[in-house]
This record gives structure tokens, sequence and C-alpha cells, in this order.
């Protein structure tokens, strides 16, 4: 089935897409809140990539009925790590929000060349 | 106690002492003073107690850790190292005597820190002449030169500091930058760094090379001062006179040539050196610092930076001697490092006597103190002779040796340089002494006696002693023969 | 026979709600103002909710999914006002009159650039 | 058919992402970041991750923009405009994406059943699950038994990121504050919401235990429980306003259901080395192995959904109790 | 129970199960005696499981009790075992030594969380280093990373926050690198442990993948241990965390990193990747070379005490790498053992730093004049690490710069320009630490209200014990080379 095989590769061209969008925003952008939104995109990019890797064809969430037989699952394993994933992504992410937040009390202000420029 | 734990005790000592000096100071100055006087004491006793054991031909070893598979920290008592040991602790307690006077003649600050450094270095210097193999010298070589840097900085004004900082500078970038590589060299060569009879090396170099690793051993002991590694010697002469007197005289400059001396004889073996062609030029380097840095002195007009280079002249008088590489040469090259030791710490003392009683430092300013402090410039005309090498003087006698071993090797240029330097030598000491002895003072110098009694004491005991060692040197050269036997 | 009576039915309501949400986009694009706009966008969820999940139920027929689906219609309808309430209440305490105009409000808005 | 869906998501999915990095008002930015989420989730689901959809849509979609509005409350929520120095990241980025897509050639395309992932142990996974443990549900299975000790770490990270926040935000604000009122009132002069929420609430609690305590059989499980649980909570605190969410749950009870949490995950662990077995081996919990394993799941599921419910809430607290400044 | 058994699982539980406890002792002091109670107590434990491995075997340990590729499996060998004795002893000498200097910059009512905040990042660290599963390793990076954010987070002065910040921002990139990394080979293999891989990927067709991931695990890890072309959130951070802290982090923090890199280069790739010594001697080599060149240079113009000294430590970093990129024996155990004495040594002169910013505000060289008279003995400390940090014979340094420079010398022709570089950063150590000691010691006083008295009791004791292992190591070296040793040879043919 040669256009699943195309989508196939679009999700890790999608993943790729993704994560170099949320980087640029880490990299490029001054805004420390913007930088986190990105942070979080770039991890997010990474998810897509372990789901893309667990589907079977025809196969189901792996959820095992009883008396049903032979049924396909997708791949356990890469959604147990990317339920952590995610949270540690969460908690990363309020974490520096706190920092954030702390900062502009500080400095008065979330640009971080004004930062820079205040010390 | 046996003679392996009187090493380890012997390298205690000082350290305890320091350790005693530091909490003394805090309590009493005489405490301090008193803790100084015991702890030399002690250490003479138990080093001069090793004396006998090597006149018979001992050699207690002791190996404290074996640090790395072929690493080892060891010591070994051979007669150079004995020679050394002995001179160091015992100019120690006359330097003490000297250095109370000294200090408190001039009222000088941190004196606590300057004696409990001063037991330090002693350690170190101890260390050094017992290693038993290079890693163990190199350690405490290093040592010593940390240990003397709070001396050398002891004024603690910017411009002490600065050469205070060359000091430091070049001593330490010149042990790492070449002396280790030596060493490791040496290691990865020999599989060992242990001082043997005569060396480890041989038959495990080529001819290049052998000259490339002495180089790098000779210019990497930059406490030997050979030119061009020289620059420190001067720029250490801002510490105040007793540190000048002792690790200048006695315990830096020596460890310096006392290393090169132990590395020519226990690493390269004299025979294997003797014969490889590409060492020759150590001696040409040595001959060539005795003649610039004699030169250089004629044109000093400070006592104390004038005593500095003939100080770097007389260590290239030991180094060549031991590069001349015959028996003969080298019992004097250790002899040398006695005589000119009573000389030389005799010259700085009297120096520092004059500068305590008349705050004088320029040559000419000495006009017919002789009269004012006769008994300091008695003991100063002694030591000028010794330098020189006039009889009756320790001085002569190594010259002697040195010049015989010269012949031995008929080696002319050892010859030649001796005879040059020795007229060098008197070009710039008779006159001074002609000033001091001859010369009427100029008018309205400010009225001054002698130096305080313990200065004049001390510098009177050093001067006898280098007459004494013109007389009485039998046993040294007795011990130091032993390092020959059945070689040359 | 019924049952493709209910066939039809169902997929006659599932196409209206396509065309109500279809048009709630139009409106949600076309319409000058904000409030004009809102009022469009509350058209998707409400009649196209209603609408598509009717004809959903009508497919699944009297199963729990039937019950699920009915759970969620339940939850969207009092949801989706709600929001569009907030909305609009929320352009009104920042300041935006409403007009019976068809006036754009561009400028008082903040629309990323 | 679902596949073209996946087609259309993964496009939305970039537009978004473009769309929030371009955006200079970042609470436009923030909205974006939660229909991101919520893309994401949905994209999960086609690709047969429930569960991971679930906790997506209520951690990602749910939660984080809770939080980030609120730091916005606290700061500021205009993103200056900056000139130059794009170019560097451009290329560095570009550098990126063209090594993983480089990268992609090889990789075993979506969905083939012989890709090495589904030979070497998922099987295993799949088809001892009923042996050993005998739950539907493979990924919890997976997630505290199998693969326990690192749901055990990941209780621990939120932990961290809950007294980290509490550390953070531990210091009082700098200059002198005064209380919005609104904020303190939430919604209450809102009739609709006001209405709404509070029907709402119970439910999104029921719900919330009833994938807690459904997880064994059907998506779900502690992560997305605690999560929904807390979204819930936080809903009262926007209708009847902090100063009221506070006094229904303290802080110290939040702080003890963390710790608790954590803790009754860690004792689970414990007993079963005292009980001879290894660290959080829970068959050795009963005399039956399997039982011993349902328990075992039973409980730290409990002890993460606690720990999590509690976390979320305390760092929304932490955020949103703060005064903002003048 | 079976303890010994046990203890590779009680190194991380201890620590982690008992930093929720801590949260709860509010009263003044207690948090702080727990918490070092815990590290003390994990400290024995890490010695305990360093003597059960002394003889090269490896301790393994069946989480839940399910087999290793199918449950998360620990493994404790001698590299781990190093790695674990310096990363128990930095947090248990830290924390004793911690009271004071604590209490002077976080509050009373904040220093619950703080210890317990330490203690994750203990169990974090040990958890990285214990275990044997790829996906594990990232789950306890997270766990170290936030909660030494939070640490670093503590520190007075405002500066600490966008320091912080930034090594949040490149920390999560870092683990995020790392993550994906770890996906592809999985990917490719289907495995999450270690061993597994290690065998898996052997029979890997389609290389590429895997080469991406080499790539994105080593910048990951690299990110997260400062090397040196990415090293630039640790001078900040270190500078503006409180004194303690930087004790701990810099004594172990980035070397649990590179111990993961060295782990994966050695224990994963090497099998693969062909020409691993190659690609080691192109990239890593050439990377080290500048780092230690160039963080020394920086350190010798730097102006504060903190920040000096923390670019020496990317210059130390440097020296690690250096050793592993020889690819030999000698280099690994080298390598090794530098991790072990830079730990002594750094963690020593952070220490005496804290008993100087005990009584001085200001950090910077030209406001310490007169501190030798002050606090004699906190100089002294001081003076006896910076040797240790030259390398000067005797002291814990030069073991690992002589079989660093044995190492080099192994290596052939270039192995005199490398024993070269090795002795001009050694210099360069020792202008950067003079300028130091002369402050201390031959820089007139400031005239100001500093109070002319040593540093509280409790400081100075750990900082004197830590001083004189730096003497002791030096001289009787055997336990740590041993495990060295022995970790270079497992690393080595593990990896044939």
């Amino acid at each position: 089935m040669n256009f699943l095989e195309l989508l196939g590769y679009f999700n890790y061209w999608v993943f790729a897409i993704i994560l170099t969008v949320g980087l640029y925003a880490v990299i490029n952008k001054t805004n420390l809140i913007k930088k986190l939104i990105g942070l979080s995109i770039f991890q997010s990019a990474v998810f897509l990539m372990y789901i893309t890797m667990d589907k079977v064809e025809g196969g189901t969430a792996p959820i095992i009925q009883k008396g049903v037989e032979d049924q396909i699952f997708s791949n356990p394993l890469p959604q147990v790590l990317i339920l952590t994933a995610i949270v540690v992504g969460v908690s990363t992410l309020s974490l520096g929000l706190a920092m954030v937040v702390r900062i502009s009390e500080c400095y008065g202000t979330i640009e971080e060349n004004e930062i820079l420029d205040a010390d | 106690m046996t003679p392996e734990t009187a090493i380890l005790v012997a390298i205690g000592i000082p350290l305890v002492g320091a350790l005693a000096i530091a909490l003394a100071g805090r309590i009493s100055p005489n405490l301090r003073e008193a803790a100084t006087a015991v702890t030399s004491i002690s250490l003479i006793w138990v080093v001069w107690g090793l004396l006998p054991i090597l006149m018979d031909g001992g050699r207690p070893s002791i190996e404290v850790s074996q640090v790395m598979p072929g690493l080892s920290i060891a010591f070994t008592v051979e007669p150079l190292g004995m020679l050394f040991a002995a001179l160091a602790s015992g100019l120690w307690l006359i330097n003490s005597i000297y250095s109370v006077g000294y200090m408190r003649g001039n009222k000088e600050q941190n004196q606590t820190r300057f004696f409990a450094c001063f037991a330090l270095a002693l350690s170190a210097t101890i260390g050094v002449a017992f290693a038993g193999n290079l890693f163990t010298l190199f350690l405490f070589y290093e040592l010593l030169t940390l240990s003397t840097y709070p001396l050398v900085a002891h004024k603690g004004d910017a411009a002490t500091v600065r050469s205070a900082r060359i000091y430091l500078g070049v001593l330490l970038s010149t042990s790492i930058g070449l002396f280790l590589p030596a060493i490791i060299w040496t290691y990865t060569v020999a599989g060992t760094g242990d001082f043997t009879t005569g060396g480890i090396l041989a038959g495990k170099l080529n001819d290049p090379e052998i000259g490339l690793l002495l180089g790098l051993f000779v210019f990497g002991v930059g406490k030997a001062a050979v030119m061009p590694v020289h620059k420190w010697l001067p720029a250490a002469m801002v510490a105040p006179t007793p540190v000048s007197a002792l690790l200048h005289a006695v315990a830096v400059v020596k460890a310096g040539v006392f290393t090169i001396t132990k590395i020519i004889v226990y690493i390269f073996g004299i025979d294997f050196l003797f014969e490889a062609s590409s060492s020759q030029w150590l001696l040409y380097a040595a001959a060539f610092t005795i003649i610039t840095a004699s030169l250089v002195a004629l044109r000093q007009t400070n006592i104390k930076r004038l005593l500095a280079y003939s100080t770097i002249a007389q260590l290239s008088y030991v180094v060549m001697a031991a590069a001349i590489l015959k028996p003969l040469a080298e019992v004097g090259a250790a002899i040398h490092m006695v005589a000119h030791a009573f000389g030389k710490i005799t010259l700085f003392f009297a120096a520092g006597a004059i500068y305590v009683a008349s705050k004088k430092t320029e040559i000419h300013q000495l006009r017919g103190i002789g009269r004012r402090m006769p008994w300091t410039m008695a003991a100063f005309t002694i030591g000028a002779l010794s330098m020189i090498g006039v009889p009756p003087t320790g001085g002569f006698v190594s010259k002697w040796y040195i010049l015989a071993g010269a012949f031995e090797a008929n080696n002319l240029v050892a010859v030649f340089t001796i005879i040059a330097s020795t007229v060098l030598n008197a070009a710039y000491f008779l006159p001074i002494l002609y000033m001091v002895w001859f010369e009427r003072e100029k008018e309205g110098g400010k009225e001054h006696g002698e130096a305080p009694f313990l200065a004049v004491l001390a510098l009177c005991l050093t001067a006898l002693l280098t007459l004494a060692f013109f007389l009485f040197n039998g046993p040294v050269i007795e011990l130091e023969s032993q390092v020959v036997q059945g070689l040359g | 026979m019924i049952d493709i009576a209910l066939d039809i039915l169902s997929w006659i309501l599932l196409v209206l709600g396509g065309a109500c949400v279809l048009i709630g986009g139009i409106g949600g694009l076309r319409l000058p103002n904000f409030y004009t706009r809102i009022h469009a966008a509350s058209l998707t969820d409400t009649m196209a909710t209603i609408l598509i999940f009717v004809g959903m139920m009508l497919q699944a027929g009297l199963t729990l999914a039937t019950l699920k689906l009915f759970a969620i219609m339940l939850f969207l309808l009092l949801t989706g006002p709600t929001a569009t309430y907030a909305l609009a209440n929320a352009a009104l305490l920042s300041g935006l009159k409403p007009d019976a105009g068809t006036a754009s409000d561009k400028p008082k808005e903040n629309t990323p650039e | 058919m679902i596949f073209i869906f996946g087609l259309f998501l993964l496009t939305l999915l970039v537009i978004t992402a473009i769309a929030i990095v371009r955006t200079k008002d970042l609470f436009v930015a923030v909205m974006l970041t939660s229909i991101f989420s919520l893309l994401m989730a949905a994209n999960f689901f086609i690709l047969d991750a429930a569960d991971v959809a679930l906790t997506e849509a209520a951690v990602g979609a749910g939660v984080t923009t809770v939080i980030f509005l609120c730091a916005l409350a606290l700061t500021d929520d205009k993103e200056k405009p900056r000139q130059g120095g794009r170019w560097v990241a451009f290329g560095t980025v570009g550098v990126l994406a063209l090594l993983i897509i480089y990268a992609t050639f090889d990789k075993p395309r979506l969905g083939d059943p012989d890709a090495p992932v589904h030979q070497h142990i998922a099987p295993w996974y799949i088809e001892k699950t009923t042996e050993y443990i005998d739950i539907p549900n493979v990924v919890t299975a997976i997630l505290s038994s199998f693969r326990g000790y690192d749901t055990l770490g990941e209780v621990f990270v939120v932990f961290a990121a809950c007294i980290g926040v509490l550390f953070i935000l531990g210091v009082s604000p700098p200059r002198k504050t005064r209380k919005v009122t609104e904020k303190n009132s939430g919604l209450r002069h809102h009739l609709i919401p006001q209405v709404v929420g509070r029907l709402l609430i119970p439910f999104i609690v029921l719900f919330g235990l009833y994938v807690q305590f459904h997880g064994e059989y059907g998506p779900g499980g502690g992560f997305q429980a605690g999560a929904i649980i807390a979204t819930g909570v936080i809903l009262y605190a926007l209708l009847e306003g902090e100063s009221e969410a506070l006094r229904a749950i303290p802080r110290g009870v939040l702080l003890g259901m963390v710790i608790g949490g954590a803790l009754l995950y860690g004792g689970v662990g414990v007993a079963c080395m005292f009980m001879g077995g290894a660290f959080l081996d829970y068959s050795v919990l009963a005399v039956d192995p399997i039982f011993g394993q349902q328990l075992g799941i039973l409980i730290i599921e409990a002890g993460v959904g606690m720990a999590v419910c509690g976390a979320l809430l305390a760092i929304f607290h932490a955020f949103a109790a703060r005064e903002v400044l003048s | 129970m079976d303890l010994l058994a046990h203890l590779p699982a009680l190194q991380v539980v201890v620590p982690m199960l008992s930093a929720p406890l801590i949260v709860l002792l509010q009263p003044r002091g207690l948090a702080w005696a727990g918490a070092t109670a815990v590290a003390v107590l994990s400290f024995a434990i890490a010695v305990a499981l360093a003597i059960a491995v002394l003889d090269g075997q490896t301790l393994e340990y069946a989480m839940g009790g399910w087999p290793a590729p199918y449950g998360i499996a620990l493994s404790v060998d001698a590299f781990s075992a190093l790695v674990l004795l310096v990363i128990t002893g930095a947090a248990a000498a830290a924390l004793l030594a911690a009271k004071p200097s604590i209490d002077q910059q976080i509050e009373v009512e904040r220093q619950p969380l703080f210890y317990s905040a330490w203690l994750l990042v203990l169990s974090g660290l040990v958890g990285i280093v214990v275990s044997a599963d790829a996906f594990n390793i990232f789950v306890f990076m997270e766990i170290s990373s936030l909660a030494s954010y939070i640490l670093i987070a503590g520190g007075p002065d405002r500066r600490a926050l966008p320091a912080v910040f930034k090594y949040l921002m490149m920390g999560t990139i870092g683990a995020t690198f790392y993550l994906i990394g770890v996906g592809l080979i999985y990917m490719m293999t289907g495995t999450l442990n270690l061993a597994d891989m290690e065998t898996r990927i052997g029979d890997v067709t389609d290389i590429n993948p895997i080469l991406v991931a080499a790539g994105f695990i080593t910048i990951g890890l690299a990110l997260k241990a400062a090397v040196f072309p990415l090293h630039v959130w640790v001078p900040n951070a270190y500078t503006h965390a409180p004194h303690m802290v930087t004790v701990f982090l810099a004594a172990c923090a980035t070397k649990v990193a590179l111990y993961v890199l060295i782990r994966f280069d050695y224990m994963v790739f090497q099998a693969t990747l062909d020409a691993h010594e190659i690609q080691f001697a192109m990239f890593m080599m050439p990377l080290a070379i500048l780092g230690i060149l160039i963080a020394s240079a920086v350190a010798m113009f730097e102006g504060h005490l903190k920040r000096l000294l923390a670019s020496s430590s990317i210059a130390q970093i440097g020296y690690i790498l250096l050793g592993v990129s020889f690819v030999s024996i000698a280099g690994l155990s080298a390598s090794a053992m530098h991790i072990f004495n830079h730990a002594l040594a750094k963690g020593g002169l952070f220490l005496a730093v804290a008993c100087l910013a005990y009584q001085y505000r200001d950090l910077r060289l030209d406001q310490l004049g007169g501190a030798s008279t002050r606090m004699p003995w906190t100089c002294a400390a001081f003076v006896v690490c910076g040797l240790s940090l030259i390398g000067v014979p005797g002291t814990a340094g030069f073991i690992s710069k002589w079989m660093l420079i044995n190492a080099a010398l192994e290596t052939g022709p270039w192995g005199w320009g490398l024993v070269a570089i090795i002795l001009i950063s050694s210099l360069m150590a020792v202008v950067y630490i003079w300028r130091i000691i002369e402050a201390l010691y031959f820089q007139a006083p400031i005239e100001g209200d500093v109070p002319m008295s040593e540093a509280p009791l409790q400081l100075l004791l750990v900082t004197g014990l830590v001083a004189l292992m730096n003497i002791y190591f030096g001289l009787f070296p055997h336990v740590p080379l041993e495990l060295a040793n022995s970790a270079a040879a497992l690393l080595l043919e593990g990896s044939r």
C-alpha cells in the first residue's frame, strides 16, 4: 500500500517540522514565555514520534477483550513511555513558568535581552 | 629508632615544628623561637645520627607508599643526600639564631608565618635530599618551591610580590614544563625512576636523545640556575636576608645542583654519559654561565645582587664539575656544595648584618665600614676569600678537586674556565675588601656599631666553619668517594 | 424497511448538521464584526450539534453508544452557549460596543498580525 | 480513511505550530497551544494510543493552558518584537530538520507489522499480561507493574515540580501589590457560567473517579484521573474565586495529597521488599500472585492519582493565588 | 530480606522516599538533620556497593521482579560504584557542612522544601547511575534536573533566576534530544535495556537512524555535561547558586551526564559504529582540547572567584573527555580517576569558597584582601585543594594527570603534543589558582565591617577534611585506582 507508506513517512516529517519549529522558537525568541511555549511544542513533537512508531496496521488500542480471538494490538510500550514523558513535560513547564513569574517580579520584564541589560 | 624510621622522622620533625611554631606564634614570640630552636636541634640530632651508618656503607631506605605500579614514594639515604641533609639541617640551626636577631632587629611583620614556612621548607629540603626515586624527588622539589614562595614574598608590597611571582613562575613552569616531561620520559624508557648506582638509562637511549633528555633535566631543574633560567635568583633577593642566606645559599639552589648531580650520577651514570658525545654541551653551558655570571657580577652595585650573581656562577661550578663526568670531579662537586654553602651563607649574613646595623645596601656605601663592624667584616672577608678559592678556606679544597677531575679528563675547557672565573671572582671581591678596610669613611655617615649579637654570633660561626673545612674535610671526602667507588 | 427509513432520516440529519457547520464557518469568516461572528459561531455548537448527534444516535440504534452520544451532546449543549456568553461578556467588559450596523471593528480587536 | 483524517490533522498541527510561533500576542499563543494539544490528542487517538490521547487532552490542553494563563496574568501578555539574529536560528534548526529527515529513510514505515518494535518486547507484554496480571488494559499493566519503577520516578518528577513551584513562588512579591477584585470573586457575578459550572463540576469529578478506577479495564489511570479531577477543582476556583477554592481544599491538604500519594506508591514498593519480593514486586502482596499484582496496581494507581491531582492543584494555586503587581 | 541483594534498589529508594518526609519537618534545623542523616546513610550504601564490586563483578537487580529486557533492571559495576561514591560523598559532605551557610542564604520557612529538593537531586543522580534502562535514565535525569533547578534558584541573588532559567532551557533540550535518540534506537532495536540494545544493535541493517540517534544522544548529554561548546549555562548557574549547592553540583552533576555518555558510547554504539576510535579522535578529542585550553584561558582573566572556578570546571570536563577519547584502558581509567579526583579538588575549593562567602559578601578577587589573616584555616584548605586542582605531586590531582599523560603517550606520535597541551593547561591552572592565592594572602585588606573571624566550625571541619582527603588520595589512591581500572576494563571488553 504505497500511499500508506508515504503517510508513514509523512508522520515522521511532521515530527521533524514541529520539532524544528519549536526549537526555532526556543532559540530565536527573547520572550521567556514564548520560549517555554516553543519548548512544549518541541517536546510534543517527540511524543508524536514515539506514538507514530507504535501503530500496527489494523491494530486496536492494546486493551484485551475477553473472548475475542486473534485481535492485533498496537504496541503498548511507546504509549507508556509517552504517558510518562507528557507528565514530565508539564512538570518542567510549570517550574519554568514559576521562574518566569519571579523574573518578571524582580526585573519588571520577561524579555531576555532587557534582563541581560538590567544586570 | 631504626635508620629507616629515622628518615621519616627527619622529614616529619620540621613539619611538626612548623605546626608547633604556627601555634606558639599565637602565644608569644619567645615560645615560637624556642620551638624553632628545639625543632632544628632535634632535626640535627636525627640527621647526623644517620652519618655513622652511611660511613659504614649502609644505605637505609624505606618505601612509604606505592602510589601507582612503578610509581612509589620511597626514600634512600646515600652519601650525596646525606651530605646535603646534614649541611641543610646544620646550617638551619645557625640560620635560625641569625634570623631571630635579624627579624627582631628589623621588626619585620608576620614573623610567625616566616618561621613556620621556614620549617616547612626545611622539611621539603630533607625530602629532596633523601628522595629514593625521581617521583619522590619531584614531589619535594615542588613542595620546596611552594613553601619558599611566602618567604620570598614576605614583605608583601607590590614590588616584592611581583618578583616573587617571577621566582614562582620560573621555577614552576620549568619544573612542570621540562622537568616533569623528562621524568615521564625516564619512567617510560627505563620503567623505573629509582636512583641506582651506575644509572638506569645505560643502553636504553641513543645519542641525540641523551642530550635532549639531559637538557630537559638541567633546564627543568630551574633551581640550579644554569643560564638562561637564572632570572629567578636575583629576583628572589627581595626576600629578607636570612631567607636569601639559607635558601639561596643552601637549601633551594643546592637542591637544584644536588638534583642535577644526583640525576647525572644515579640516573644516567657518569660512564654512560661520558661515552655519549651529545652530553658534552652541558659542560659548555655551565662554563658559559660561570663566565657570564661573573662578568655581570662585576657590574653590580647592590651587595645582595652581587652575591646573587656570584651564587649563579658558583652553582655552575658544581654543574660543570658534575659534567666533567670523572670520579674526582664528582667528589669535587659534592665538596663544592659544602664549601660554597659555608662561604656564601657567611657573605649573606654579613650583608644582612650590615643592613640591620646601618641600613646600607649599596657597595659604595661600605667605605671604611670595617672599623665600625670589625667582626662582621672579618667574616665577610673570609667568605669572599673562600669564594675566590684562596687557602686556607674551604673554597680552595673544592676547586682543587674539580681541577684535578678536569685534568683527569684532560678537559681543558673546564680548566680554563676555572682559572678565568677565579680571576674574575678576585676582580669583584678584592676591591670591596680594600674599600672596606683601607679607605676612609665619608664624613657625616650615621653612627652605628655592630649588628645584634645573635646575628654576629651566627656569621662568626659560619666563617669559622669556612676555615675549618679547609683543615677537616676528611670525613666528607671519604663519604663522597663512596659515591664513585668502582667507577671512572 | 423501518431501519432503511431510519438510515435515510439519520443521513438527512447528518447532512443538515454538516451544512450548519459549514454555514457557521463561513459566517465566522465573512461577517463584519465580533458579535455577529460569535453569533455565527454559536450556530455551529448548538444547531449543528443537535442535528449531528441525533443523526448519529439513529445510526447507533439502542446501544450503550447512544447513551454515550447523548451524554456528549448534553455536555456540548451546556458548554457551548456558556462559552459564547462568556466570550461576548468579556468583549463587552473590554469595551467593545455592539452596534446594529455592520461596521467592522478590526482596529479595536487585537488580532495576531 | 482514518489515515486521510490523520493526514488532515497533521497538516493542521503544523499550521497551528507555525501560527503559535509567529503571533506576537502571548494570549493568542497560549490558546493556540491548547488547540495544538487537542489536535495532538486526536492524532494519538487515531494512532491507537487511547491512554496517551486522554492524558494529552486533560493535561496538555487543560491544565497546562490554565497554568499558562495564570502566568500571563502575573506577567505580560505582549511579546516585544525582536530584530535580527534569526538566520542563525534558521540555520541551526534547518540542519536539525535535514538530519532527522535523513534519519527517516530506513525507518520502518507507519504501521509496518514487521518493524522491530513490534517483534521484540511488545508481544511478550501482550501475551504475558493475561498470564501474570490478568487485566485487560496492557498499557496500565506495563505502566504500573512491568515498568512501575519508571512510573514511580514520574510521580517524583511531579512531586519535584510541585515543591519547586512552592519553593520558587514561596517568597512574597517584592513590591507593594494590590489584589485584583474580579480575580477573587471569580465569576460569581455572571449567572450563566456559574450555574452551568456548578452543574458540570460533580460530573467532571465523577468522570475522574471513573477513569481512576476503570483504568485497568479501559483507557485511564492515575494520571488522567488526577488531571481531570484537578481541572474540576480548577473550574470551581474560577467560578467561586481563589479564596473559596482554598477554603474548600486548603494548601495543607493538597501538599498532604502529594506527599501521601508519593509515599503510598513508594510504601507499596518497600512493603513488597519486606514481604520477600523485589522492590515493586506486587505478586508477593497476596497469596495469589495475580491478585497481588492487581491489588498493587490498584493501590499505586490511587497513589498516582492523589499525587498528580494534589500537585497540579498546588501548582495552580501557587500561581493563581499570587497577587498581581500593580 | 537479604539486604545486600537489595542494595542497588535501596541506593535510589532511600533518598527518594525520604524526600517527601523532609517536607513535613517544618521545625527549624530538623529538615537539615533529616536530610543529612539520609545522605550519610546513602553514602554508606554506596561504600557497601563499592566493596561488593571491588573485585570487578556486577550486581544486577530486577525491579518488580520482572526479567531484564521486559522489566527495568538496575546494574552496579565498578564504574558506577566509583561515580556513586562521588555523588553520595559530595552530597553528604556538602550537607554536613551546609547548615550555617544555608541558614544565611535561605529563609527558614523555605528550608524544608530546599532540603527535600536536595535529596531529590541525590536520588535522581544515583538513579541515573545505577539504572540499566535507557528510558529509566531519562526519567531520573529529569528528577535530578528539576530538583537542581530548584536548588540553584534558591540563591538570594536575583541573577540566579535568569541563570537557572537558561539552565532549564538547555537542560530540557538536552534531555529531549536524549529522548529522541533513545526513541530512534528503540525504533530500530525494539528494546530499551542497555545490555539488550548492545546485543541487538549489532544486527541492525539500516544504520542511518542509529547514527542519527548517536548524534542526538551525544549532543543531548553533552549539553547536560557542559562539554565545551555547550557549556554556556555553567558559569552563571554555578556563580549565583547558593554556595553549598555549588559545592554539591560542581562536584558531581555534570559528571553523571558524562557517565551516561561514556556508557552509551562504549556499551551501546561502539559495537555498531564503524571506526569508533576514529570518530572519537576526530570529534571528541578536538572538543576536549579546545575546552581545556579556552576555558582555562577564560579562567585566567576572570575576576569573580566562583565564576573563575566554574570555568575551570569546564576545563576539567575537557580532561575527562580527553581521557575517554583515547579509547584505551589507560585513558578510560585516567578519566574515571579524574572524575573522582576532580570532585575532591573542586568540592574542596567550593567548600572553601563557601567559608569565605560566610564572611565576605562580595566574592570578587579584589575584595578578598586580608582573608589569610582573618580565616587562616580556610585559606590553607583552599591552597591545598588548589594545588590538587593544578596537579602538584602529592595531591589527588597529580594522580589523574599522571595517568592521563601516560595514556596520551600510549597513543603514539601525537602523544607528546597532547602531553604538551596537558602541561600547558596545568600551567594555566597555576596562573589562575595563584591569582586567587595572592589575593587571599598578599593583598591589602579592604577597610570594611568584615568580622575578623573564621567560618563556623561545622563548615570549617568539613572543608579541612576534604582538603586532607586531597592529600591522602594523592599518596594512597589504591581504592579509587582499583575501581577505575576495573571500570575501564569492563567498558572496553564490554564493547569488544
